[in-house]
């Protein structure tokens, strides 16, 4: 009996080692063996929204698989190795060429022979598509995103043939804000011929269908492998219209605590991390093996917000109080450890070509001035209020602290308040606090986009609830030049800032460098007005 | 004054079978009586006593104090029931709240059911105590600290500080030493030739019972197998079980009375 | 042999030590001096513990004891500060969850086995608070922090709601033992109330693990308020309380800079074991 | 025949049967719950982007959130019954996909843990029982007297600073594996074991250089709390007549020992249970920490984006894993002890 079993069981363990054998394993131990270069990420937990219709999605997953007509160029800065975004041109990408008619309405884009993931060649109809899904979709935020530059995609877009698609826009002085939104995640060009083929009943713009089928777009990867909120391997295309990335493999891991990805960095287990702190980001730049890059003039900056709908800071004496009552110096150096830049109290970005600063208010930490402004508003004690801030965002958290010892000799008694992540959103546009500080990083840094993204007429972005006819005026009539890089121009937005900083309905207080860190191994990185890593960029340092 | 007419319990058991603890029964209990229960664990004893103090309701029959079902008994009534009746347990380790003094539960039953001052109710329970020849410097202590004779005592004194009419001694000197036994015994007889009192006396040993007892009621499996005098049911057992039960008795006490 | 109260036993000797004076010092030591520190906080603290005093991550020095936290704060006048606060919302807890968790402990422990109306409220309760159990604290507290909105007392509040089925459950185990020992039926022999039952007996004998577990819950109060902390849902700063004090500094801990997190974790340390030594020495039956 | 197979069997039949009844409730109570967070989904879809008050609208209704409150639980208990989690409202994505990948990762590290955890605890209780004066006895003692001193995030920071940071014995803390391998092929959807199936020895060293500390971690956090039950209910089982006589008369130690774990037993397996419960929620912060995608990372994330849908699909699987678990043990009970079960009337010595 014995005997008799223990042939089948031989067999059968053979046969068992024999499968386990032969299986194929995914990972071999030496991974050099494959000639393949390969990038590891590091991210905070941000979504791994997979089109931008969707609502929440990751701008950076979206600009590694997906294309827009035009880009902002990538231009050195003065740190060596890295590069960063010229925001103010535009160059050909998807669109191999454009051009502006004399009256600076018609923009006529002529489209090059990109073929997306799908393997599908670009034509006009997958950029008509495009837009009309964006204004379509029941979740997407163009409409509001991008009025007053598209309001009407059916009428403003024309098809003149396969390969040309023309946009009209209504006053000539929107045309840079124009190009830089064509430009921006907002403006991806999908591959309609992939897209149209899976619509259905329940998803007529195939929204549904694009979350978990990332590759339908012209952009230069596409993701082979993911699980939502953990990771994705993203693979070079050969067939990108501007040739094949450097990096074959990317892949990106989401580790959502801020410590937990410093110190992987640190150890060297990573190739570039990002949403560092400040204070782990300067931490980081001591640390030989990394970058980490500076850039002239970052777009992403702490702004306080006064409530201008109730007291106390209805009063404009209180705010002007309170712009007495900033310690500027301490926050950029406590919070952000001298990693972010003030460039005076303006709001405009002091690069832009044909900027004028001249006269501007300034803003400076002066308690005595703001207890007189205080007592002649009518707080000779000085007052107490709310400040507001996300308890997601220790920068802001950490900003309060600062701002709350260095106003109370300034007669502010400021009482900090957290609230999360999803309240806070919900309540600043609800505008129903007395203060509260945020971060703002627009994508277009053209001056009048700039100017309007807090200030907007009924906009949830105008947090301060501060509407002045005479701001929108002068706003409007900059929007009137049609060079928008001349002096003439820069005149113009100097009245509109003026008045802006006159009012105080809210105060920037820094500009902050990017919390992203690179190895040594890593050459190509470029910082982005949307601060996402451009991945067909990098390339492996011999 | 206590009667049970064809009173039984019974209970679900594991797997919601049915167990019969105590089978149909009668028995009447008058003050001045002295009946002996005897059987050994699991005979119904404990049941009985249950029963017969309103602990639990029969699942069939009916206990009857002055002709009001016991377990049915409130206020005035169910007080005079307490007064008359009292239990002198077995388990003196639990039956006695740990975290009060001694002090505190003989008083208890002389505070609520015969309704004394706080005062007058420390009196009694030192008469009480002086009567039983305890220390009453005992009575502050907690359970766990005096010893188990002592402990018994205390539940003596718990038990007669209402003067009950009838008392039921169940298991009571079981867990005890021998020599504490005879003490124990002979204040049970002292207290019923003092007071008239009936004794209900329930236990598994036949010569304490035997002791204590006229009448003597033979347990076995939930059943009454016997009853009648101490001598009839001791040299004249009419039931098998009884007799094996007696046997050994009388052989005891004929080695011990031989050896004297 | 007599009849001896003590059954000899292979339990550790030391459980049965009463405490004695010299047994004393160690477990009142350490409270007498959280007791102080809080009375007399600000006194103690040599810098504001909200403002902001020096340069942010300090290491220790001569003047600045503890070093300073991520905002530039002093972490030893915080520390200081941040007793007072720390013992409000761990008694608040510890409290809330025992006086709410006893009463419904009593009250299904007693009921459940009973029929008619009580027996099924008691048995639906039961049920309730394993429903309610089944659920991680940490998102329960998210939810309702979320909710209420974030202060000392809300903070306290939650923290002990969240500890009640813990405290209901330990009080419930204990009625169903008590309810079976034989010194209920001599009460109630004794002629005591159904009240009376309840009051003196069940609710002595039947509360007191609730109250030596009491002590473990002021350390969980504050270990969930430092976990909600993390989470990004604490206290605003610069409130001086332990918890938050270690979340805020537990990103700068990772990358070396210990100070801002262990001074407040070790305080912590410290209040939780001695309250549970107190519980243990004094609340312990035997 | 079947009546009585009924009676004898319905002490675990009607246990079973109410478990979905049960479930039911409390998936109305987490309707409420959830919806005590603030945050408007609509307003976190749209981003820093305008809406009109129309789009408003359409998202709203899109999301399932328009109509009265009555509404909105008819739909949600509708969707319950058919066992339709729906979409999460912020990423679009299946909430019941999320759930079916996440929670096995969870269970199996709040698995793992939970056996080591119990077997140290034993071990060590078991240790101090028979030498109480011994100094890891009195570390024992101290131990669980420090239970919820320390909080869990503590230990994995800690953890991660001596563990990888100084010493690099601990891989680094980006996730389940490194980042770039490929994951197992799913047979059974737990990644370990997955990993362990599959013939992948790099994917299961990288496993097990990730795992260790995060369990360890889990371990030390909960050892304590488990230590304080365990030890009072051994020192019962000690003090027990039974036990006594047996260390009375002098029978081997082993003998004395497992006699001492029966008696324990039913104290010890209600505290799996708890355990269990507790690791799943103390998962949380460690997933957080350790950037493992699971069910907690899952709640904390949804409840920063207010996403009612994926946070009410969240705290119902947990219950009902924590309920399943609650069954077991209390049909475990009842087996090892009867008269645990409803029903029966327990007599004292009749």
């Amino acid at each position: 009996m014995v005997r008799r079993l223990a042939k089948p069981m031989a067999v059968a363990v053979a046969a068992a080692l024999l499968v386990s054998a032969c299986a194929e394993s995914a990972n071999t131990a030496d991974a050099s063996t494959d000639e393949e270069t390969s990038v590891t990420i590091l991210q905070a937990d941000i979504g791994m929204g997979l089109i931008k219709e969707a609502g929440a999605n990751n701008t950076e997953f979206l600009g590694a698989t997906q294309a827009t007509l035009v880009r902002k160029p990538y231009v050195e800065s003065g740190q060596d190795g890295v590069f960063e975004q010229d925001p103010f041109t535009y160059e050909g990408y998807l669109a191999e060429s454009y051009e502006v008619s004399d009256d600076g309405l018609v923009y006529t884009f002529h489209l090059s022979d990109a073929v997306s993931a799908a393997g599908n060649e670009l034509t006009a109809d997958d950029v008509l598509w495009s837009f009309e899904l964006k204004f379509g979709a029941d979740t997407s935020t163009a409409p509001g995103a991008m009025s007053p530059v598209i309001t009407d995609p059916a009428t403003q877009f024309t098809k003149i043939d396969d390969k040309t698609v023309s946009i009209t826009i209504a006053s000539p002085g929107l045309g840079t804000t124009l190009l830089s939104m064509l430009a921006d995640a907002l403006a991806f060009v999908y591959d309609s011929t992939e897209m149209q083929a899976n619509v259905s009943a329940d998803d007529p713009y195939a929204i549904a269908w694009a979350q978990e089928n990332p590759n339908y777009g012209f952009g230069p990867y596409e993701i082979t492998d993911w699980e939502v909120g953990s990771y994705a391997r993203f693979e070079a295309r050969d067939n990108w219209i501007l040739g094949t990335p450097e990096v074959d493999v990317v892949n990106v891991q989401v580790v959502p605590d801020a410590g937990s990805r410093a110190s992987t960095i640190r150890a060297g287990d990573a190739d570039i991390v990002e949403g560092l702190s400040p204070t782990d980001a300067a931490d980081l730049a001591s640390v030989d093996t990394l970058i980490v890059p500076t850039v002239s003039s970052p777009n992403t900056s702490q702004v306080l917000s006064l409530v201008t709908n109730k007291a106390p800071f209805d009063n404009l004496l209180v705010r002007q109080a309170m712009s007495r009552a900033i310690p500027f110096e301490d926050i950029i150096s406590n919070v952000y450890q001298d990693r972010a830049v003030r460039t005076g109290s303006g709001i405009v970005f002091t690069n832009t070509p044909g900027y004028d600063a001249a006269g501007l208010p300034e803003y400076e930490y002066d308690p005595e001035t703001a207890r007189a402004l205080l007592a002649e508003a009518g707080y000779p004690d000085g007052l107490s209020f709310t400040l507001t801030v996300s308890a997601a965002d220790a920068e802001s958290q950490a900003t309060a602290v600062q701002i709350q010892t260095a106003a109370r000799p300034a007669g502010f008694d400021v009482q900090i308040e957290t609230v999360p992540g999803a309240d806070f959103h919900t309540g600043r546009y609800a505008k129903i606090w007395q203060a509260l500080l945020s971060v703002q990083a627009p994508w277009a840094l053209t001056p009048i986009y700039t100017l309007n993204l807090l200030t907007g007429v009924d906009s949830q972005n105008n947090m301060s609830d501060w509407e002045d006819p005479e701001f929108y005026e002068a706003l409007a009539a900059s929007a009137e030049v049609i060079d928008q890089s001349s002096a003439e121009a820069g005149a113009a937005w100097n009245v509109a800032e003026t008045r802006l900083l006159e009012e105080v309905p809210f105060i920037q207080i820094a500009q902050v460098q990017p919390g992203i860190a690179i190895s040594e191994r890593i050459a190509g990185y470029a910082w982005r007005t949307d601060n996402t890593v451009d991945y067909a960029h990098l390339s492996i340092n011999e | 004054m206590i009667t049970a007419k064809a009173a039984a319990k019974q209970y679900r058991g594991r797997d919601n079978t049915v167990v019969h603890a105590l089978n149909p029964l009668d028995l009447v209990i008058e003050p001045g009586d002295r009946v002996g229960i005897i059987g050994e664990s699991g005979s119904g004893k404990s049941t009985l006593v249950r029963l017969l103090l309103g602990l639990e309701t029969p699942s069939a029959g009916s206990i009857l104090y002055q002709d009001g079902e016991v377990s049915q008994l409130s206020g005035d009534r169910l007080r005079q029931f307490r007064r008359d009746v009292q239990l002198v347990g077995q388990d003196t380790t639990s039956s006695f709240d740990p975290l009060r003094s001694l002090r505190d539960a003989v008083r208890r039953p002389a505070l609520e059911i015969l309704g004394l001052t706080v005062a007058e109710a420390d009196a009694a329970v030192d008469e009480v105590l002086a009567s039983l020849a305890v220390d009453p410097e005992l009575s502050s202590r907690r359970p766990s600290q005096v010893s188990g004779g002592q402990r018994q005592r205390f539940a003596i004194a718990r038990a007669l500080i209402v003067s009950p009419r009838i008392l039921i001694c169940d298991e009571s000197v079981s867990a005890l030493d021998v020599s504490v036994q005879g003490a124990v015994l002979n204040e049970f007889k002292d207290f019923a030739e003092r007071s008239g009192a009936g004794i209900v006396f329930v236990s598994h040993g036949v010569p304490a019972t035997a002791f204590l007892s006229d009448r003597l009621v033979v347990m076995h499996g939930g059943d009454v197998v016997e009853q009648g005098d101490v001598s009839q049911v001791v040299n004249r057992p009419k039931h098998p079980y009884t007799a094996r039960l007696m046997g050994a008795y009388r052989k005891l006490s004929a080695d011990e009375s031989s050896a004297a | 042999m007599t009849t001896a109260t003590t059954p000899p036993t292979a339990a550790p000797a030391t459980r049965r030590r009463l405490p004695g004076s010299a047994s004393m010092v160690p477990v009142v030591a350490p409270l007498v001096l959280l007791l102080l520190v809080a009375a007399l906080g600000p006194l103690l603290a040599p810098y504001s513990p909200i403002d902001v005093v020096a340069a942010p991550d300090q290491p220790p020095s001569t003047q600045h004891w503890f070093g300073t936290d991520i905002y530039g704060l002093d972490v030893f006048s915080r520390v200081i500060a941040a007793t007072r606060n720390d013992l409000v919302v761990g008694l608040v807890a510890a409290l809330l969850a025992t006086v709410i968790g006893v009463g419904v402990g009593l009250f299904t422990g007693t009921n459940e086995s009973r029929g008619g109306v009580p027996g099924s409220v008691a048995r639906g309760v039961t049920r309730g608070l394993d429903l309610f159990d089944a659920l991680p604290q940490i998102v329960v507290g998210l939810v309702l922090l979320a909710f209420f909105g974030r202060n000392l007392l809300t903070l306290s509040v939650v923290c002990g709601l969240l500890m009640v089925p813990t405290q209901a459950r330990v009080v419930r185990t204990e009625v169903l033992r008590v309810r079976r020992e034989a010194y209920l039926e001599s009460a109630r022999l004794s002629g005591e109330s159904e009240r009376g039952l309840l009051l003196r007996h069940m609710l002595p004998n039947s509360t007191w693990p609730a109250l030596e577990n009491a002590s473990y819950i002021f350390g969980v109060a504050v270990t969930v308020a430092a976990g909600l902390g993390f989470l990004g849902v604490g206290l605003p700063p610069p409130t001086p309380e332990w918890g938050a004090m270690i979340a805020d500094g537990a990103t700068a801990a990772s990358a070396g800079r210990w100070w801002s997190s262990l001074f407040p974790c070790l305080a912590l340390a410290v209040t939780v074991i001695a309250f549970s030594n107190l519980a243990h020495q004094y609340l312990r039956r035997r | 025949m079947i009546a009585r197979l009924w009676r004898s069997q319905r002490w675990w039949i009607q246990r079973v049967a109410l478990l979905p009844v049960h479930l039911f409730l409390f998936a109305i109570a987490v309707f409420f719950l959830v919806r005590l967070i603030p945050g408007d989904p609509v307003l976190i879809i749209a981003g820093s982007d305008d809406l009109t008050a129309d789009q408003y609208e359409r998202i709203e209704v899109l999301l399932g959130l328009s109509g009265s409150l009555w509404h909105q639980l008819m739909v949600f208990l509708g969707r319950v019954v058919t066992l339709d989690l729906g979409r999460s409202l912020i990423d679009g994505q299946d909430v019941q996909e999320q759930i079916a990948w996440r929670l096995p990762a969870t269970i199996e590290i709040a698995l793992i843990a939970m056996v080591i955890a119990i077997a140290v605890t034993l071990l060590l209780c078991i240790f101090a029982m028979l030498h109480p004066h011994n100094p890891v006895a009195r570390f024992a003692a101290f131990y669980a007297r420090s239970a919820g001193a320390i909080p869990d995030f503590v230990l994995g920071v800690a953890g991660i600073l001596v563990f990888y940071t100084v010493l690099g014995w601990a891989a680094a803390p980006t996730g389940r594996y490194d980042a770039g391998l490929r994951p197992a092929p799913r047979t059974t959807g737990f990644p370990f074991l997955d990993a362990l199936l599959s013939s992948d020895t790099v994917l299961l060293s990288s496993m097990l250089a990730h795992l260790w500390l995060p369990v360890l971690v889990l371990v030390v956090g909960s050892a304590p709390t488990i230590m304080k039950v365990l030890q009072r209910s051994i020192e019962h089982a000690v003090d027990d007549e039974a036990t006594l006589f047996r260390i009375a008369s002098g029978v081997p130690r082993h003998v004395v020992i497992v006699s001492v774990l029966r008696r324990a037993s039913p104290t010890m397996v209600t505290m799996c249970g708890q355990l269990f419960g507790f690791l799943l929620g103390g998962a949380v912060i460690i997933e957080q920490l350790f950037a493992i995608p699971g069910m907690g990372q899952y709640a904390v994330q949804a409840v920063g984006r207010a996403d009612f849908l994926a946070l009410q699909a969240f705290l119902l699987t947990v219950a009902a894993c924590v309920l399943v678990v609650f069954l077991i043990v209390d049909l475990v009970n009842m087996t090892l002890d009867p008269r645990r079960r409803p029903g029966v009337m327990v007599e004292g010595n009749a």
